[in-house]
């Protein structure tokens, strides 16, 4: 399919000044271009969890598997091992990836499959009506925290670093052209890449003031240095005030888990014989 | 009729599980139909573990209390098990660890250590001793020990049997065994006859977390994996692995699941997930004793109801619960197809018994490779994955494929797969789901889904599911009753029970849960159970448990 | 008798929820028992939000598909919604959204900016406008409107009043409502009614991970855990949630947790650990349309099977479902009571028609603190966590206490808590856990555990469970048919519903599922049900179309 | 009770030669040694998961939790949030605490939430007979990987810094003394203490000839620098060959999740009075 009208009928229900609507219209741009670079879109498959930023699946006009909250990467590794030919794209949210399923993540960057995962952080519970994720700021007031958290945030960037990602960035839902660059890098990474995409919620998290002026893209930084990838992560915790850099954190070469998983289907000629050997062997 | 049972004994370590599988070998080989129950406790060194294995003219799956040989690596081994043994009861020991069989016991030592030194073969060989004095005691070939030891003991092959022979010309035949005129078969446990009714129905990928007494299985195929031509997978936990699962069949692969009730808990939420995005997966749930940890390497039938109504909301599902190897390998294949031919989950069911159990199966058993497709998509755009239809089957696209959008999704969605919070839409969406109960109850009605066994003009009928059709069949036979054993649990076949229940007057539900599971599932579906023997403690109710049982509700 | 319904309608984000609390108050400020309804999508702004508000000289819990008024914070409001609507329905509608009412409407304007503009009010004081044009338009008196917006719009009390009068004069008076003589009562939703109600129960301890339709009830206890004296946890996930849980009841607190379907799936390990362990819980499952996301916001009756039987193994829990908030405050009390009474997990079921609905309670509701107390030990060493009894209920100690070593374990233990592989033990441990189901039901029995009203003479009945009890009770008034409501549903009040069939000929079950779920359980304890009316569209089935059922069957 | 019998009649079934003993032996030595101070056993409570390290429930004759795979942590963390006067120790698994609940670890150490995590790191799942555990070598072969893992393993060293701990050390079960000195500093330690035990497993994992010639114990560490924490972390990412430190990498005082959370009921004078003002607002 060329040309293929890239977002479907359904009717988008995101608030006015959401970021997600930055975000779908990157991926827009992205998937049209990878068309025009004679990538068929039929090989592109996009999973989310749930969550506002989840609907993109309802709203793209491509392969998605809209599935579970927090369970976006178990799914999108099951996919990408099933068929490494397909390029699988997660959208997942703050929620989803940081707290309900933290631990896919952690375990996604260590084996370094071969996906892309565009987090929608807007540091909050957004489709549940605000309460506070793992990256709300400290005393961060919500209905399920009406006096604050007593909990610090954690630092994604850092938490992917030190979990072994081949690719680290962040990205900014306001910066789009930026946003678009890592959208694009990130696919075309070969392992697992990871960009934490700032989002603006409209309703209950509008940082917009806070984030423009203190956002700036790396420059002069040299991203396959893991120390100074570090250095840079913890810069903006996530909490105290302090510039915010965007971009490519760190990247890195490394064999990807579907390369050396798996595949054994392509070696076996007589699966039949293969399974009266084993029976037989048994006598 | 020649029936002979041979308990080995000795501490985790000791390697009692591949003794036994050796034991097993040899009756195999001299043509008897074989069942071997392995019992150890959850640890790793030490303990008591011990099989008992038992070899027939028929075909087995159950241990009576009463032994032919004692194999005992340790003192320990003939404490416990004294209350098996009869005068004749012929005692192997290994010299080294028991001084004697005890008072009056025809008993013969093997000094192991002596051996080994003798051969220069390290301590792991020590096993071949027993068994080579085994067979000598039972009167079994030379020619039998080589040619088990050859194809079972792949390291080492000519020291093993040095190291037996010594042993077999040390010992004498005391309880010769008759040759049965049967080639030697297969034996598989029934985790590795799922693996290969899974492999025979498709798999392409299998997922799965340790847990016993599932965990053989995910061994098996990671070992095959090559051969098989399948992917393996062991993920960070449950939870993972039933989501990877349902990524490879959205990616259009077969994909199965292995778990024991701890992690299939963990496996719920996605579950109901591949209920509503009609996603097919095979799970192998093997029950242990619960609640929670429980007794993990003991048995139990008690997660029937549970895995019935398992996950948020309504949708169709397949559970099979095969009574023995050859029926596991014969369901799995069957799951398999069906999980893809209705694009629904479907459950194989065991327990610890049947899952670590061995069982002889028949070479007949791997006739062809089956897989059953669901219908494909013809390449028409506009793809709509979930088209309603009169079946309630949509047809299946992969990614990948040219011009299909293939949308899933857990959320209430239209039949392009896309989100709808309508009302009529959600009726309509929920029926055309709910509807595949007919088709797969139609399907499955052509499958023998019921096994009938023992007395056809019985009054009486003991009603058993999973591992318990063995020792259910044995006391039926001797008492004259009927067995009537549905494998098919759900969609349950109450027509094809009440056809096998004709002429019964009495229903006795034997089961390995404190509550009667089956007998209430049954009685849903009227059929009513009179009785209910109950058996808990994590042990396979014993033939002669049973009979003492049957016959104080009989009488 | 007097009845009043009303509906108002608007975007997400226009504070719907909001606004039809306030005309529920100022139907509950003159006298009016209030039942109101809120459906809503699952998104955060636009779409369409409605409320139905209704209010009625007896107890409600259902509204009918008629309006008296409308308030129609935008034109969509009034398209959805016209067939509700008769000639003499009184439409209040926001001027600058809505050109008018439609024709031969009886319609009313209200140019809430120019109001809001004259008051240099924020455009949040809006809905006051509409409030305060209701009012007039129903014949409120204005004090009645003043004490309303004082008790319940906290801040910016004068101004919101300011603005709710300038509408208020402008309108008139079209439908006048006459006064009903009774005092105003509390209005809860069945949410914070559960929070009261465990609260009362002695809750020290609230945790959950937010999910519809039970977050309003974490968002609750939080605002008010300080004044409640209780800690309120919103962990990474579910099954945190559960075992932080079973933490604080092995610190001595008294927990409970709240979740959905989903979120629940994520719980059945810890639940079934809590089975093993003793450990006393409560759990609120609020359950919407499944499976998996389903509709989220919306509601079903449709885990009731998956809940009684959740967790691998066998071990005793109880379900209560209320039908209103009344119900919902006494029986979490209970369950809180017997939770730790019985040391077993308890379950609130509830859907989110009761969650989220707001209901009339009364004053007599909240009489007393009432903690019933598990046996304690008495610090006569050695303690046991598990020691045995006729009850199977051991005695309590927690850590801290002078010479307890308290074992509390997952697997199967002896009665100090220590793991066994012990085949009698294993027998002994699951028969004590098992024996309190029989306590659990004795105990039950002493609680009013079924609704039985209606016309006591009637030979057919309608039976039912949770929610629907309202929209049951006004079918069965008009129809002249008796209505039997368990709200014990396990250990199943068997004796009490056989009881309360006395008379009845004809039992029809009403559910929110597409299987008939509680009369499967029913069918099961040998009460056999006719005919099922299933409702599975997401919305609470309404007084019109069950009537029509009704209708249809008995006919 | 003072002069407790420390050590129940359980039989005790690890295999000869398992680290564990020398694990239970330093908690029994730790446990007289806090005694001796003063300390009540009654107000310390043990709490495990499952697999061969959690068996240590049932031999240590002190208040125990023996929770379900995965779980210690949140059990843990209700416990500790319950009744904040306990002194709350989890004997936790690799399997455990890195695969199937890391997510509780990370949030733990986030929140900081005063209890002391022992991780029995044997690298392996022992109860269930030798498979890959997340901290198994690239490659290792057990019996889920018969031809060797294809996943780097974590670094929970690293991670855990990165997560905000505020205990950080890394023990050995055959550096009985060093452990000992851990185990009592991470109990003394107000917030999140984290010890990472390299345990022998006898049978799946005897790596005591691979460690032994490597390890060496900290000093001259500043362990109040984060930055100087992290490279020391980073020396050995158990993996390739490297120098293994031994010691406490990371130490920090901050305000504890248990501290900042709850106590209301302390706070509640009439709770009868309150619950009737709640219900009586919504007239
Ligand atoms: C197991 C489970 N728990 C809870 C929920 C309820 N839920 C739906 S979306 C959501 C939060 C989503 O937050 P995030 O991932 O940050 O997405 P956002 O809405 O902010 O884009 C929650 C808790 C759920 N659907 N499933
Ligand atoms: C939910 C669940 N999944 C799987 C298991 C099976 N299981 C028991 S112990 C264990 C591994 C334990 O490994 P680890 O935590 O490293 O402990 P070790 O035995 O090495 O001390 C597993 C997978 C279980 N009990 N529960
Ligand atoms: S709530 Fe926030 S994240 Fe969700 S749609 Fe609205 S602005 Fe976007
Ligand atoms: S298997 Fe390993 S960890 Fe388990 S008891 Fe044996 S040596 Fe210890
Ligand atoms: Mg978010
Ligand atoms: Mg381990």
């Amino acid at each position: 399919m060329t040309g293929r009208q890239l977002i479907t009928d359904a009717q988008n229900t995101w608030c006015p000044g959401c970021g997600n609507f930055s975000i779908q219209h990157t991926l827009k741009n992205v998937l049209s271009e990878m068309e025009n670079e004679g990538k068929s879109l039929d090989d592109v498959v996009l999973v989310s969890g749930i969550g506002c930023h989840a609907k993109i699946a309802d709203y793209l006009n491509i392969n998605t598997f809209y599935s579970i909250h927090g369970r976006t990467i178990p799914v999108a590794t099951g996919i990408k091992l099933g068929n490494p030919n397909l390029t699988v794209i997660c959208c997942t949210g703050d929620g989803d990836s940081y707290a309900e399923g933290l631990d896919h993540l952690i375990f996604a960057a260590k084996r370094n499959i071969d996906i892309t995962v565009i987090v929608h952080n807007n540091r909050v519970y957004g489709l549940t009506t605000g309460q506070y994720t793992p990256t709300s700021p400290l005393g961060f007031k919500g209905k399920s925290t009406p006096s604050g958290t007593a909990e610090y945030p954690v630092n994604p960037i850092e938490l992917m670093l030190a979990s072994g990602a081949t690719y680290v960035a962040r990205g900014y839902s306001k910066k789009m052209d930026l946003l678009k660059k890592l959208v694009m890098e990130g696919i075309s990474h070969k392992g697992f890449s990871f960009i934490d995409v700032l989002q603006i919620c409209a309703t209950f998290f509008p940082a917009a003031d806070y984030y423009n002026p203190r956002v700036y893209e790396l420059s002069d930084h040299d991203r396959t240095n893991f120390e100074s990838a570090c250095s840079k992560a913890r810069e903006w915790d996530y909490n105290s005030d302090a510039r915010i850099a965007l971009g490519t954190f760190f990247t890195r070469s490394l064999p990807t888990f579907d390369e050396k998983t798996g595949r054994h289907e392509e070696r076996v000629t007589d699966k039949k014989q293969s399974l009266r050997d084993v029976f037989l062997q048994k006598t | 009729m020649q029936d002979v049972s041979v308990l080995i004994g000795g501490k985790a370590g000791d390697g009692i599980n591949s003794a036994g599988a050796l034991v097993a070998q040899l009756l195999n080989h001299i043509g008897y139909s074989v069942y071997m129950y392995f019992d150890y406790p959850s640890l790793i060194r030490g303990g008591h573990n011990f099989a008992i294995i038992r070899g027939s003219e028929q075909n087995i799956g159950t241990c009576w209390n009463t032994l032919d040989f004692v194999l005992a690596l340790n003192n320990e081994t003939l404490e416990r098990h004294r209350d098996k043994c009869r005068p004749e009861t012929a005692i192997i020991f290994n010299a080294d660890m028991v001084k004697s069989a005890g008072q009056g016991s025809a008993g013969q030592g093997i000094p192991v250590n002596a051996i080994l030194t003798g051969e220069h073969a390290p301590a792991i060989m020590g096993n071949s001793a027993i068994i080579g004095g085994f067979a000598k005691a039972a009167g079994i070939e030379w020619d039998v020990v080589v040619a088990v030891i050859n194809a079972h003991i792949p390291k080492g092959v000519d020291l093993n049997l040095k190291v037996a022979k010594k042993a077999y010309d040390q010992l004498e035949t005391v309880r010769p065994l008759s040759r049965v005129q049967n080639p030697p078969r297969p034996l598989l446990t029934g985790n590795e006859a799922i693996g290969l009714g899974m492999v025979k129905g498709g798999l392409d990928a299998y997922v799965s977390y340790p847990m016993t007494p599932s965990s053989s299985l995910l061994h098996f195929l990671a070992e095959h994996q090559e051969k098989f031509g399948i992917t393996v997978v062991h993920p960070e936990n449950e939870i993972a692995v039933i989501l990877m699962a349902l990524g490879f069949a959205y990616a259009g692969k077969r994909s199965a699941v292995g778990t024991s009730g701890g992690g299939f808990c963990l496996m719920t939420e996605g579950l109901s997930l591949a209920g509503m995005a009609e996603l097919p997966l095979v799970l192998l749930v093997s029950q242990r004793t619960g609640p929670s940890t429980g007794l993990p390497t003991y048995t139990a039938q008690s997660d029937l109801q549970f895995i019935r109504y398992a996950g948020q909301g309504e949708y169709p599902r397949l559970v099979v619960a095969p009574g023995d190897a050859q029926e596991s390998l014969y369901w799995s294949e069957i799951a398999m197809n069906m999980a893809w031919k209705f694009q629904i989950p479907a459950f194989i069911l065991t327990d610890k018994t049947l899952s670590e159990g061995t069982y002889s199966s028949s070479p007949a058993d791997i006739p062809e490779l089956l897989r059953e497709e669901s219908p494909a998509w013809q390449g028409t755009a506009p793809y709509l994955r979930y088209a309603d239809a009169p079946s309630g089957i949509s047809l299946l696209a992969f990614p990948g494929m040219k011009d299909a959008v293939i949308k899933v999704n857990g959320y209430m969605h239209d039949e392009a797969g896309i989100t709808t919070e309508d009302a009529a839409l959600t009726i309509q969406m929920t029926n055309k789901r709910l509807r595949k109960w007919e088709g797969l109850a139609e399907e499955m009605g052509r499958y023998p889904g019921v096994n009938v066994s023992g007395n056809p003009d019985a009054s009486t009928a003991l009603l058993c599911w999973g591992s318990t059709k063995g020792v259910c069949n044995e006391i039926a036979s001797r008492l004259g009753l009927k067995v009537i054993q549905p494998i098919v649990l759900l969609p349950f076949p109450a027509i094809q029970v009440k056809k096998a229940m004709g002429g019964v007057k009495r229903v006795i539900a034997i089961e390995e849960n404190a509550t009667g599971q089956l007998a209430i599932l049954a009685a849903q579906h009227g059929i009513v159970v009179d009785d209910r023997i109950l058996w808990y403690d994590g042990r396979p109710i014993s033939p002669e448990d049973l009979l003492e049982k049957v016959q104080g509700v009989v009488v």
